[in-house]
């Protein structure tokens, strides 16, 4: 069989998860994957959780959705954590948020990567970037895309005029890389 | 084209435009407010016009008025919104107005919710309008097709004078997929002789729905039904997978068909010939797909009660072989599930 | 002393601010440090004597979380 | 010998169906001169209205369709929008406008549709038979009201020019009549005035215009021109509503 | 009683009324103009209400509310009134508020022409509305019966809490025959404690159509299921007309049974052994009805297109066997016609 | 310790699922005392719309329903019919009720129906996310206006008050706001007095409230308020537009 | 088989065509038989032909309509008969208002009654008694029901108000009856 | 002798009485001898001369079934 990588992230709403799941499936679009982006639409007018499942594949794919065979889980905060973390299958890894996340009494069928994203994004000046230290960490270690394309997805998704930021969330990515390859 | 990674309600603004629709009407309604917006926001910068309707009914009663000026035009909404747009409905088909509807299923009846859903096939698929006329159903299964989908509705739409409804689940619009904008196959287009243009010199056109006579009315209706042979001639679509030696097939469209495509890899793997006949056109429906004496069993999974039953049983002419699998209101199925379900009816057959 | 008593049921409370802003006498503030258990911040009572019970914060308040009494 | 009246050429030479007497006639007549006189037979398009008019397409040497019973305006505006040039006509019964139809009439005006409403009041469902419309007057009969209109039962008859008139997409908006040849005049004139609004691309115009359904009413034709008269004017104040142009200033 | 010669649009009110039924909301439409001009004399009298509705979208929804205030209320419409109908047809489902419509069905599609038709089963029978619903269907086929199912759709609809659909074509509603009005069957009806009534000193009532939830909405739609389950179980009916011994046996309902009914006489007389299988519940279907081995044929006569076409072949199990004859758009079918079409399928058997 | 302010015993203990600082919540406090204070509770049966009031029928502690989008006006109809005795109220948003429910209303007002409606006024589709309702203001942003409404497009908001007042059956007609303090004391006078005028059985009463949005309109909810005062206040006038009660003449 | 009658009678709008229908089914009612009657309702919304079926018959009644198995044809005026003549089977009686039609070429398989219905009915006093004399005689050569059950039938039909014209009615009948017995 | 002339169209006709009735001067008449092919009494011109061309006749024709001609 193919490789499947099966990607979800959850968080709350204005923890830029939606935009880390696109990045991921953009960058991979890039590198001439098949690849599938589903939000959760909940009945939350606004605010609340937020979650997508990103699903890479060197063939085309099936279910776009995860139940409990995620390869990846990416946890942005506590409540998505508590909520979520079954869609992990085993031998699975998964990225939490440690500024937000206790995670007492971890799963032991899985990897996981405890990263301040908050506190590292805090350092780069700005509280935002965090989902992007996430996805630089996320992508460090489980080998998802070509790092430099998540940034070729960022022009493609924010435009132009965002195009000035690259430098600084370049930056994010790599620090995120970083403190996650500092964890083994 | 490069391919560009979309949201199916923004993919499918994106294809009607590049089909040459210029005029869209239509009224918010979850799961595909998208489509609305963009249209909004693309429609004036080509020249063409966005009518939010008051309404549903007058979002189709618009369409209806476009398209018999013979413009290329369309509307959307989702469930309960389609619902009121059956009157509607009918007098395009009566009409034989070339027109298209985009419809995002949720879960119903009545308001129901706004997760994703199959319900709407017998509305949609037998006839939620009054009196004997059938509309052409496209049943996309990812974006992409989706994609190219809307682009041959428009294009089936005119070729024929009918009206051609795009059927996606909820989830099909709100979900992210590479796609890319492709011609559709050339068609033969009839000129639009017929539409209200002003006379221009030469004939008055008229666009009835009334015929008071009933023996005009059956003459209508017997011509009507001659198109329709011919389009279930040569439009019926549906795609196998692992059918070749399959001996149970699961019978799926729409992201349901998705969720069933990993359980037939799934279940390859353990060993079960098994397959899946997606439909592509619900109508016509290929009742030829279901019609193999070699399998033993047809599954399937819908994500509702199991409306699409009765036409797998009408093409495999055996009741007894269709067994139904599916969620309601909203709730998706999983992998596991459907490979359990056929577990059990597969039994050790491997 | 003030002769009211303001209750705010935190738990109600989105932290909307409204009540805070048509409060004459600055008699509520948004607690910034805690938020209760949907997320909020909610509105607290700042200087509780200062109320002179005039009911702008609980016109306008959309969750209806705030009580007032008198006292005797 | 040269001629003083003819048929107009933007009417068939078709037979109506219409009763004996039926108001429908004239104003089609007037619609139909007004638009030959503008020189708009080529490039006119009127939807018709499910009702006694349902026919109307037939009539008219100009392009037409059959609306929805009450659609009539969002097909108007469908059809305007494909074609803003043209000009567009919705004609419609009081049972297709005021009842079922009266969420698109007051949409297509407060869009300022550029587009011209013909709106024939004659307070009852004629093709149907004679059942209450949103106009019928008190006291006045009707198959659902038997015993004649009973406001506490059956609610208040609708000023719709005056409703339309509230609205700021509607240009130009006037009630006339045709219980004389007098009151014809003046619809003929609102009616071309309407066209002209439109013309000139000013928003939607309305001309309501009182008319008699000898057949369901069950007068004779020249009795239910009285009745127009004694009855219906007064209750419906004849005038214009609203005049957005230079002149109406 | 003593039997009354009534027409059966008249009927319907007299039927209605002595099922308890105090109002009616409704819009005007040919051929059952009479329903709501009855009504409106005599509603007021029993001290119930007439409203004409300013549409049937407003009717439908004004059925709505009376019925979830607890009473028995009803609407009736022809066609293209009932295609305006389908989004308030799903909320009432939905909501499970028992209510009656009466359709009087015409040709179409769209304003299509006034002349009687059978068209409307799809719309009525498998579903014009979104999400996944049934309603109970009752097709009487002549004015007494018609006054039987009127009254007993009331009873029909208490009883499950269920939307009931009396489907008649349009000639039954404009014939006269003797009439008695007679009780029906004796049903256990459950108390409406759910009602709109105010608290009076109690709990609450609340009245849903919206679950935001997929789960619950789920979990309402399975209940609703069961409970079809037990109306099929229950209500499914049908009338046979000499099938003793028949060998080839016509599917028909509502006039076009009659009609086929002579046929079957003169058939007789001639030798052939034929017979009628009258279908009086269209959902529930009494597809068990069509399972008989020993019929060679079934030849089903509508006033469409062949719409229950379907709904035979899937009761006897092989679409071999199941012949249709029709006339559409108003045109009423004769004896002659289908004894010739008969004969044809037929052959030299008798 | 006397009670100077508590929660009405008209609203249940639900939280809402409202924004922080959506106008429904203080329009549902309003209508809840109101309903206590003459002592309704036990005779109330209150039509939620489909809208970001579809829940609405949770936090009342009275009887309620969800109707279909636009026609809580018609619900309301067959439920009063059926308990005359009643107070029978819809509550509708501005997309429910002045786009898609605009025949409803007219014809309940028409009609002289017995029943209150209360209309909220936020010039937005809030549970759909920010679509233009008839009652977007020009340039006002709504994501099927992304650059503001420009009336020549999109056409122009509909003042529903005035066009209600038009109408014979409808017997009391205000518009009021909750924007401030005083405003909110006025709106719940204008609730009040419009739930009077349907138990006396004059007819149909309206209330029109100017809301605030926060959510779509992208301000705070004290901002949001603010933009109630500053723009639609002025756009839409605040006060009685009929009055047919013996105070009013 | 059981005897069954079908009766198709056809006119211009005001000839009462549709009363003498009804009053002949109710009549076969009162004499507890089976009965039907079918309008044509036609598209034109007033004034235009009238005509509708009548069947009478001891049994249950299967087809309500009638195509070209009249057993009795009346015809009021000559629009009527030729466009309907062909409904009337051939052994069938029909009745012509013979101050209306010629029926020239008369078929030759169907016994015809031409009763001069108006002069009759003028003689009377009142036009409006056509239909009457008609139903007279169609009656009492048709014989169909029992010539009393139609004034019966009458008083239900037309209720209280218009017994009084039951006299005249009767004599309308009886003339009727009269001028057809004397045909032969 | 007048200087107009009336032209009915009978067979459009459908004897309504409209002209009749705002006809000044008497000019026009039911034909109650000879319905049209459609049954209807047609009006026809029984005093032409009388005419003097006011077009009221024409204005209420529901039937434009009526020409006015000038003689020159
Ligand atoms: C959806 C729908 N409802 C009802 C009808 C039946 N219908 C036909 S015409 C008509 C009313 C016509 O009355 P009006 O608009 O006043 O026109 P008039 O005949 O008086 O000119 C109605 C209700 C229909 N065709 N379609
Ligand atoms: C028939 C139908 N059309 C559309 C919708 C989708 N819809 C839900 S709420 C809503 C608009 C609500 O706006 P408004 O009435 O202004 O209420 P608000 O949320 O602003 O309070 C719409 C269009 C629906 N549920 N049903
Ligand atoms: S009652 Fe008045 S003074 Fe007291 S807290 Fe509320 S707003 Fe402030
Ligand atoms: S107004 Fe109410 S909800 Fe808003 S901050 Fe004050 S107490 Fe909290
Ligand atoms: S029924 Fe009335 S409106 Fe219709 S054609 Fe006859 S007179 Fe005119
Ligand atoms: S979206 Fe707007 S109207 Fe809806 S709850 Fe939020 S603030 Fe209120
Ligand atoms: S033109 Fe005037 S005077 Fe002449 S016939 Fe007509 S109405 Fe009479
Ligand atoms: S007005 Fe016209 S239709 Fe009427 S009687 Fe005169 S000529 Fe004939
Ligand atoms: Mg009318
Ligand atoms: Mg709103």
């Amino acid at each position: 069989m193919s490789k499947i990588d099966r990607i979800f992230c959850a968080g709350f709403g204005g923890q830029g998860v939606m935009s880390m799941g696109q990045l991921l499936a953009y960058a991979a679009m890039l590198e001439e994957k098949e690849v599938t982006w589903c939000p959760s639409y909940g009945p939350e007018m606004r605010g609340g959780e937020a979650n997508c499942s990103v699903t890479i594949s060197d063939e085309r794919i099936g279910s776009p959705l995860i139940n409990n065979d995620a390869s990846v889980g990416v946890f942005m905060n506590g409540a998505a954590y508590n909520k979520f973390i079954g869609k992990v299958m085993p031998g699975g890894k998964v990225f939490i948020n440690s500024d937000l996340i206790d995670a007492e009494n971890p799963r032991t069928d899985i990897t996981y990567y405890r990263i301040p994203v908050n506190s590292i994004a805090t350092e780069l000046g700005k509280i935002q970037l965090a989902n992007m230290v996430m996805l630089g960490a996320v992508n460090d270690q489980a080998h998802l895309v070509d790092q430099d394309m998540l940034l070729e997805a960022f022009k493609k998704v924010f435009g132009a005029a965002k195009e000035k930021f690259i430098p600084i969330n370049k930056e994010a990515l790599a620090k995120g890389a970083e403190a996650a390859a500092k964890m083994f | 084209m490069a391919k560009v990674l979309l949201k199916g309600n923004e993919a499918v603004v994106r294809a009607a435009i590049e089909a040459g629709c210029k005029y869209f009407f239509g009224y918010p309604i979850t799961p595909q407010n998208e489509i609305p917006e963009y249209f909004s926001k693309e429609l004036p910068k080509i020249g063409g016009a966005f009518v939010q309707g008051e309404s549903e009914v007058a979002s189709i009663n618009m369409l209806y008025g476009a398209a018999a000026a013979g413009a290329r035009a369309m509307t959307s909404s989702s469930s309960p919104g389609i619902a009121l747009m059956q009157e509607g409905i009918g007098y395009i088909s009566k009409a034989e107005v070339p027109a298209v509807i985009v419809n995002m299923m949720r879960g119903g009846p009545g308001l129901g919710g706004i997760q994703p859903s199959q319900a709407d096939y017998n509305m949609c698929v037998k006839g939620g309008s009054n009196g004997d006329y059938r509309t052409v159903v496209l049943a996309p299964g990812n974006v992409q097709e989706l994609v190219d989908m809307v682009q041959e509705a428009f294009d089936i739409a005119d070729q024929y004078r009918i009206l051609c409804i795009v059927l996606a689940d909820g989830l099909i619009g709100q979900m992210m997929e590479p796609v890319e904008l492709r011609k559709p196959k050339e068609r033969p287009i009839p000129a639009k002789d017929w539409a209200l243009t002003g006379r221009n010199g030469g004939k008055t056109h008229r666009v009835y729905n009334l015929k008071l006579q009933a023996p005009d009315l059956e003459k209508d209706n017997f011509d009507l039904f001659k198109k329709y042979a011919v389009i279930e001639e040569n439009e019926t679509r549906y795609e196998d997978y692992m059918m070749e030696d399959a001996e149970f097939a699961f019978a799926s469209y729409g992201t349901a068909s998705r969720v069933v495509r990993t359980a037939v890899d799934r279940l390859r793997e353990e060993g079960y010939k098994v397959g899946l006949v997606r439909p592509q056109t619900l109508w016509p429906f290929p009742y030829e797909a279901f019609n193999r004496p070699q399998i033993k069993k047809y599954m399937d999974i819908e994500l509702n009660m199991g409306q699409m039953v009765d036409d797998v049983v009408l093409g495999c002419g055996d009741k007894e072989k269709v067994e139904f699998f599916g969620h309601t209101g909203g709730v998706l199925i999983t992998v596991d599930e459907v490979c359990d379900f056929a577990k059990k009816i597969m039994g050790g057959a491997k | 002393m003030g002769s009211f008593t303001l209750s705010i049921r935190e738990e109600r409370c989105k932290g909307c601010e409204l009540c805070v802003s048509v409060c004459p006498k600055g008699v509520l503030a948004i607690n910034k440090d805690k938020p209760n258990a949907a997320g909020y911040f909610p509105a607290s009572v700042v200087a509780q004597d200062e109320c002179v019970g005039c009911q702008s914060c609980v016109r306008m308040c959309p969750d209806v979380a705030i009580k007032i009494e008198k006292k005797d | 010998m040269s001629v003083v009246f003819e048929r107009s050429k933007g009417l068939t030479d078709v037979k109506t169906h219409y009763c004996p007497g039926c108001s429908h006639g004239i104003v089609h007549r007037l619609l139909a001169e007004s638009v030959e006189e503008m020189g708009k037979l080529e490039d006119t398009i009127c939807i018709s209205p499910v009702g006694c008019a349902v026919l109307a397409l037939d009539y008219f040497e100009f392009d037409g369709i059959q609306a929805a019973h009450g659609r009539a305006p969002a097909t108007a505006t469908g059809i305007k929008r494909v074609h803003p040039d043209k000009t567009v006509i919705t004609y419609q019964g009081d049972g297709d406008l005021a009842s079922i139809g009266m969420c698109e009439i007051v949409h297509a005006a407060a869009r300022g549709e550029k587009i011209t409403t013909i709106f024939i009041n004659n307070g009852i469902y004629g093709m149907t038979g004679g059942q209450m419309a949103p106009t019928t007057l008190p006291g006045m009969k009707a198959t659902t009201a038997q015993l004649g209109r009973e406001v506490s039962l059956n609610g208040y008859p609708i000023r719709v020019a005056e409703l339309i008139a509230t609205l700021d997409g509607a240009k130009y908006v006037e009630r006339v009549a045709v219980d004389s040849p007098a009151d014809v005049i003046k619809a003929k004139a609102a009616i071309k005035k309407a066209l002209e609004v439109q013309e000139a691309g000013l928003g939607f115009s309305f001309v309501e215009v009182l008319c008699a359904c000898p057949t369901n009413w069950g007068k004779t034709p020249v009795d239910a021109l009285k009745f127009v008269k004694d009855e219906m004017i007064p209750y419906y104040p004849l005038g214009v509503k609203k005049d957005t142009t230079k002149e109406g200033q």
